[in-house]
């Protein structure tokens, strides 16, 4: 079966539809213009038609120029205009959305969900719910593609992305690799399933007790010797990681900055960006060290224990 | 020494005594503590000392508009480069 | 016109003044394109500097001041040779000896360049600044520092050879009577191309070797 | 018109012309002649354009059934990566300015060759060294990195022969750049005695235009891809993010390149096409000067719009919002030469002969193409597009659909003045005409798959997509078929075609007053130029018949 057009399942794919309905209107009445007045003129001048000929009419002078350049110019920025402000909206996920990580590598998908449940090459989500991704890559880039959503988000390693979607149609969705990342690049495909609210608890429920991505940080906190400084019976001289998540710190170097999930990314692989107020740098970069996936559950685990009693010391 | 040799040498000299010179305070500057501006005063000097080589020993002092156009081309594009990558660099989260 | 220049003129020129003009716009538009070259890779270093600026400093650190400095100011004053074999050569009077003298330090000024900059070399070697798994600094990122130091150094050193060779070539067609140094677009050409190799290195001293000395 | 060049004045040259002027292979390889290196080049790249066809050739056939069985994935990756490398800087890249530009040039401004001789000579043995690089990768094994060489794919992930096809390419850009230096020095050094600049043929004026844009482009590719090289070889860590290195800084250097490449691309095709329809429609360009504007500002914006093409790739979106306008303003100088060729048109004596067919179809298809590109420099619309076949339809309607016929446009245009063979007229209109119809029937489908959601380099896919497939393959076929054609007939007419006239066209270009082909210093007198190009009247008579209407016209556009 032949189809012009895509599934719109998605609010996003709504409003961009729009956008690429009306470039698809303007565009086919600027090119039945051009083709027109081609065809038109062909025929008419044609060598040895009876048309007149004789210089150009009085009218077709600069100002006919102008005219058409500065009727573009304006075409074009409101064209920008409106484009842009689609794109803004869309910018920021909402507050209540749900969050899903997401680890590619060659060549599959791994998504994780906040409790633990984790798939591969699939992804289940509820219908009209926000869902926020946050995605890493662990080789090369990819880039995570959901036709049916509109949407399309390159993930580069060593850089966390963010973006988000919120479904409005119950079904079944291709997910692409966009991003070419080698031999199976073609292969990189999964799906995303959208399923009521109701369905979605249910499945969520029914997923193997996977280990939690906390818990799997706090054994990989000891395992990797993070608490040989960050335990509070540490002998070495380091800020306790209790509460620290979603607050904000005081660096050496006199800048403030939120420990959001970036910044304790960035603490872990990079310690001498972001050195603590009264700490020495001494904590070892952990950059080749740990894969992706355990990166995330050392982040998770921190920000487990942003709800401990305990205080910060 | 015909005199023409003597102010071809008198010339040139004077811009290389101030190219040393420069050279000179570079060198001390790199070693005051004035956190990034010391970085700026590097770049800085580095530039002037290209200004001078450029003006004077390539002759752009004397050159014909064409040839200073040529010239100026590379800075404005290699600008346009640095200008618009770091747009992205520098507002990237 | 003399007839040596009548000699220099080649297709599809019809007059020398045209000629040696149509050679110093040609050689500024491939200098001009030089300059997006380097400015491409000094780009990469600021990217890299702005993403690290600790690891730089501390990689600055480790680079030797007293040879940078030192090729710089020979650097310079090939340039001051350069400029007077060129303005020599262009001058009414017949300036031959001045011309090939200055040529020949010219050349041996960028020859005492490579040789300065072999001993550094040398020493970055023996103290193992080459990225890998030997290399002495714990920040990772100082690497990307010493692997843009290579390259840079490194795509320098094989223009400036380039030149001592052009320059080193017309030395000797001078000395051997074989070239009209006096009226021959040849000497300014080459000179242009030596001085931007010179302005290149200008940049790449605070570049290299003045980073992280204040702290 | 008194001391004018007027067609015939020039007494016609006795010495043999540059074809037969000496004949051994050694004269040809060490020759200086820009007539006889642009046959060089012509013959390099006419190899590379087959080349790159035959490559994509399998592609198309492999994309028939969705899950392909014909070739690996590691084949069909090596295969697309290919053709793209090769049909841009083998072939795109080089086609029209290195043939028809350095042959023409000269002869367009009254110049007995290009400024540097030897440095053209030079520019093809670096083509050829990096021709040989190029194909030494595909001999040994190929590369699989795409056109684009992003990395860190291309530096710590293929196993391919990345550094030899990169290799293949520095060089390719330096021979550009050689090209680039000389066609500019000789527009400025070496027009002909009242060859003003608002005299220039738009084909020079596009030609110029280019090879700034390469002057200034190409070093930056250059670098881009030394530190793939030098990341490759020597395992220096400045694309690799688990050091620390970025891979978008990457994208960012390959792409200020990259992106005004595809001006370096279509600019000559625009040239080639302003004086293809002066000739056919006997009418002056409509807003010469604006032409002429157009072109320097698409060639002076083009450089500010290269992030357009990494809208998703994790670049700053307040970066994306900048890049996104300016591409919408890149659009407006290409809006004002659609319009300027259309009303050329006008009141014209209109022959329909084989370059004039190309011509047409060009301007629909770069308008069509065009408007694609609008499409993508929307934001939301290109987070959805990106990567997808909307892309590569966009691309091939402007470059095959657009740059290729232009180029087969200008071929046909000057076979008679390159060879002095006519070429013979109703195959060349049937290749044309097949040749758009094929095209359509490539690319259209493939922005309805690409809409779709079908991404790029897909070896495998969703078979709904299939049908689409089936037909961008089936109208591949008959493309090949109209490409094969023009190199049946046009190498017939080299031995059995008619011998042309000095100017078979009644064209008023300064090439078209010296014998077909031209002496081997072009013209045996230095020309004098009194009046601007395209002095056509559109009554019908030929130039030095009628009266002269572009001084009717110019006061009109005072
Ligand atoms: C010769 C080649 C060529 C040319 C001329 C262009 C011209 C343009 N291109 Fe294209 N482009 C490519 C070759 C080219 N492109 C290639 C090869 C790629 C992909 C590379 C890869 O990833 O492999 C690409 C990709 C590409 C992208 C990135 C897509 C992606 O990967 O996500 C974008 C995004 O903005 C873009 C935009 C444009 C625009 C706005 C123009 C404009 O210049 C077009 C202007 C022309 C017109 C607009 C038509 C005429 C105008 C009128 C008739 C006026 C009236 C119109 C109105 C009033 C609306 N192009
Ligand atoms: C610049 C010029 C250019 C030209 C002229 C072409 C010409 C063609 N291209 Fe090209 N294409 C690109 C530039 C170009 N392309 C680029 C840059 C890419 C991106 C690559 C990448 O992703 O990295 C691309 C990618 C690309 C793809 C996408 C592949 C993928 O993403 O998986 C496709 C798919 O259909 C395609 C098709 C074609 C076709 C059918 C032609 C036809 O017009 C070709 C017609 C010519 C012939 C068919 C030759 C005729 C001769 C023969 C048939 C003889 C054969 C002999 C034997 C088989 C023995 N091209
Ligand atoms: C050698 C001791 C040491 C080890 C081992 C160590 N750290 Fe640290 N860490 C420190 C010190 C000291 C600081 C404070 C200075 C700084 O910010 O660099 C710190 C800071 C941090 C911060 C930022 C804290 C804040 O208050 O902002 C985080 C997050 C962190 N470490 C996580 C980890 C993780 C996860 C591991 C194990 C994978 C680890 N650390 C291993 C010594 C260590
Ligand atoms: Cu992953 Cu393509
Ligand atoms: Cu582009």
């Amino acid at each position: 079966m032949i189809s012009f057009w895509p599934e719109t399942a998605s609010t996003l794919a709504q409003r961009i539809d729009v956008i690429f309905a009306g470039l698809l209107a303007l565009s086919g009445t600027i090119l039945l213009l051009v083709l027109c007045l081609l065809i038109g003129f062909s025929v008419r001048y044609r060598r040895g038609s009876a048309a007149p000929r004789g210089p150009m009419p009085e009218v077709m002078s600069r100002e006919f120029e102008i005219g058409w350049t500065s009727a573009t110019l304006f075409l074009f920025v409101f064209l920008f205009w409106w484009a842009t402000s689609v794109e803004i909206k869309a910018f920021l996920p909402p507050k209540d959305a749900i969050e899903v990580q997401v680890v590619a590598k060659q060549w599959m998908w791994k998504t994780l969900h906040s409790n633990g449940a984790r798939e591969i090459n699939e992804l289940h989500v509820p219908i009209g719910v926000p869902v926020r991704l946050a995605l890493r890559s662990q080789d090369v880039i990819h880039s995570f593609f959901v036709p049916a959503f509109r949407l399309k988000q390159d993930v580069v390693p060593g850089q966390l992305h963010e973006t988000w979607f919120q479904a409005t149609k119950l079904g079944v969705f291709h997910l692409l690799c966009a991003e070419y990342c080698g031999t199976d690049h073609s292969r990189m495909r999964g799906k995303i399933v959208v399923m009521t609210p109701e369905d979605y608890a249910a499945w969520l429920a029914a997923q193997p007790e996977g280990d939690d991505l906390a818990k799997e940080g706090a054994a990989l906190f000891v395992e990797r010797g993070c608490s040989g400084c960050h335990a509070p019976s540490a002998k070495v001289h380091a800020p306790s990681l209790a509460g620290l998540y979603g607050r904000t710190v005081a660096l050496s170097d006199g800048r403030i900055v939120t420990a959001d999930e970036a910044y304790l990314r960035d603490s872990i692989l990079q310690p001498k960006k972001d050195v603590v107020a009264g700490y020495e740098p001494i904590m070892p970069s952990f950059a080749g060290r740990l894969s992706e996936g355990e990166i995330q559950s050392l982040v998770a685990y921190i920000r487990s224990l942003a709800h401990s009693p305990e205080d910060r010391s | 020494m015909s005199p023409t040799i003597r102010s071809l040498w008198l010339r040139n000299l004077a811009v290389w005594a101030a190219l040393l010179g420069l050279l000179t305070l570079s060198y001390f500057a790199a070693f005051w503590k004035l956190g990034s501006l010391t970085t700026a005063i590097g770049f800085g000097i580095a530039a002037v000392k290209a200004l001078l080589v450029l003006v004077f020993y390539m002759e752009l002092k004397e050159a014909r508009g064409l040839v200073r156009l040529a010239a100026a081309a590379g800075f404005i594009w290699a600008g346009v480069l640095f200008a618009l990558t770091l747009s992205d660099v520098l507002t990237r989260s | 016109m003399s007839e040596a220049a009548e000699r220099l003129i080649r297709e599809p020129w019809s007059d020398l003044g045209r000629q040696k003009h149509g050679a110093t716009f040609g050689i500024w538009l491939f200098l001009a394109s030089e300059m997006l070259f380097f400015g491409a890779l000094i780009l990469t270093y600021a990217v890299m500097r702005i993403g690290h600026p600790e690891a730089f400093a501390a990689a600055g650190r480790e680079t030797n001041l007293t040879f940078g400095t030192l090729n710089t100011a020979i650097l310079l004053t090939s340039s001051l040779t350069m400029a007077v074999a060129v303005q020599g050569s262009a001058a009414r009077e017949d300036l031959r000896r001045l011309v090939i003298v200055c040529l020949a330090l010219t050349a041996a000024l960028g020859v005492a360049f490579l040789v300065v900059k072999g001993f550094e070399y040398r020493e970055d070697l023996d103290r193992s600044l080459v990225p890998g798994p030997d290399f002495p600094l714990p920040e990772a990122p100082a690497q990307i520092f010493f692997a843009l130091y290579w390259v840079m150094t490194g795509v320098h050193a094989v223009h400036l050879s380039i030149g001592i060779v052009l320059v080193g070539r017309l030395a000797l067609q001078g000395l051997l009577g074989r070239l009209e140094l006096r009226e021959s677009p040849d000497v300014e050409v080459t000179g242009l191309y030596w001085h931007l190799v010179d302005i290149v290195w200008v940049f790449l001293y605070p570049v290299f070797y003045l980073p992280g000395r204040s702290s | 018109m008194s001391d004018s060049a007027a067609l015939g004045e020039l007494p016609l040259p006795t010495e043999p012309d540059y074809l037969r002027f000496s004949r051994t292979v050694g004269s040809w390889l060490t020759t200086t002649d820009h007539k006889r290196i642009a046959i060089l080049f012509a013959i390099v790249i006419t190899l590379f354009f087959f080349m790159g066809g035959a490559a994509i050739t399998v592609v198309r056939l492999e994309l028939v059934s969705p899950e392909g069985h014909l070739i690996t994935s590691d084949t069909y990756n090596k295969l697309f990566s290919f053709h793209g490398i090769v049909m841009v800087w083998f072939f795109l890249v080089p086609s029209i300015p290195n043939t028809l530009g350095i042959f023409l040039v000269p002869l367009m401004i009254g110049a007995s060759d290009l400024a540097f001789p030897r440095l053209n000579l030079f520019s093809w043995y670096l083509t050829v060294a990096a021709g040989a690089c190029t194909v030494y990768a595909l001999i040994a094994g190929g590369v699989d990195t795409g056109w684009t060489f992003y990395t860190p794919f291309s530096t710590m992930f293929s196993n391919s022969h990345v550094f030899a096809a990169a290799m293949g390419v520095f060089l390719a850009g330096f021979s550009t750049i050689a090209t680039g230096v000389n066609i500019i020095a000789t527009v400025h050094m070496l027009r002909c005695p009242g060859m003003t600049w608002f005299r220039l043929p738009l084909f020079v004026w596009a030609v110029y235009a280019t090879s700034i844009i390469i002057v200034l482009a190409t070093p930056v590719l250059a670098i881009s891809l030394l530190l793939v090289m030098a990341e490759r070889w020597l395992g220096l860590p400045i694309f690799d993010p688990n050091r620390g290195g970025d891979p978008i800084l990457f994208q960012h250097l390959f792409w200020f390149y990259s992106h005004p490449a595809v001006y370096i691309m279509v600019l000559p095709a625009m040239g080639v096409v302003s004086e293809i329809i002066p000739v056919f429609a006997r009418r002056r360009i409509f807003g010469y000067s604006f032409m002429v504007y157009a072109i320097l500002a698409i060639a002076g914006i083009g450089f500010f719009v290269w992030g357009h093409h990494m809208f998703v790739s994790g670049m700053s979106p307040f970066a994306a919002l900048i890049f996104s306008f300016l591409s919408f303003i890149i659009a407006v100088p290409s809006a004002i030469k659609v319009f300027n060729w259309t009303f050329s048109l006008y009141r014209g004596q209109i022959a329909f002969s084989a370059p004039m067919l190309y011509a047409l179809g060009f301007i629909g298809l770069f308008t069509t193409g065009g408007l694609s590109g609008l499409f993508l420099a929307a934001i939301p619309i290109d987070v959805h597009v990106t990567d997808t076949y909307f892309v590569v339809a966009h691309f091939h309607y402007i470059m095959v659909g657009g740059s290729v016929s232009a180029f087969f446009g200008g071929l046909h245009l000057w076979w008679p003045k390159v060879t002095g063979k006519m070429y013979p007229e109703s195959w060349a209109r049937f290749a044309a005409i097949l040749m758009y119809f094929g095209f359509n029937l490539t690319f259209f489908p493939q922005f309805v798959a690409g809409y779709l959601g079908m991404p790029r380099r897909y070896h495998t896919y969703p078979p709904e997509f299939q049908i689409y497939n089936v037909m961008s393959s089936s109208g591949a076929a008959i493309l090949a078929a109209a490409y094969l054609l023009p190199l049946g007939y046009l190498t017939w007419s080299l031995f059995y075609a008619a011998k042309a006239p000095s100017n078979p066209w009644d064209a008023t270009g300064l090439e078209w007053s010296t014998t077909s082909p031209p002496p081997h210093k072009n013209f045996l007198r230095q020309p004098r130029v009194a009046r601007g190009p395209y002095d056509y009247h559109p009554e019908g008579q030929s130039a030095e018949v009628g009266p002269p209407s572009y001084q009717r016209e110019q006061e009109l556009l005072q």
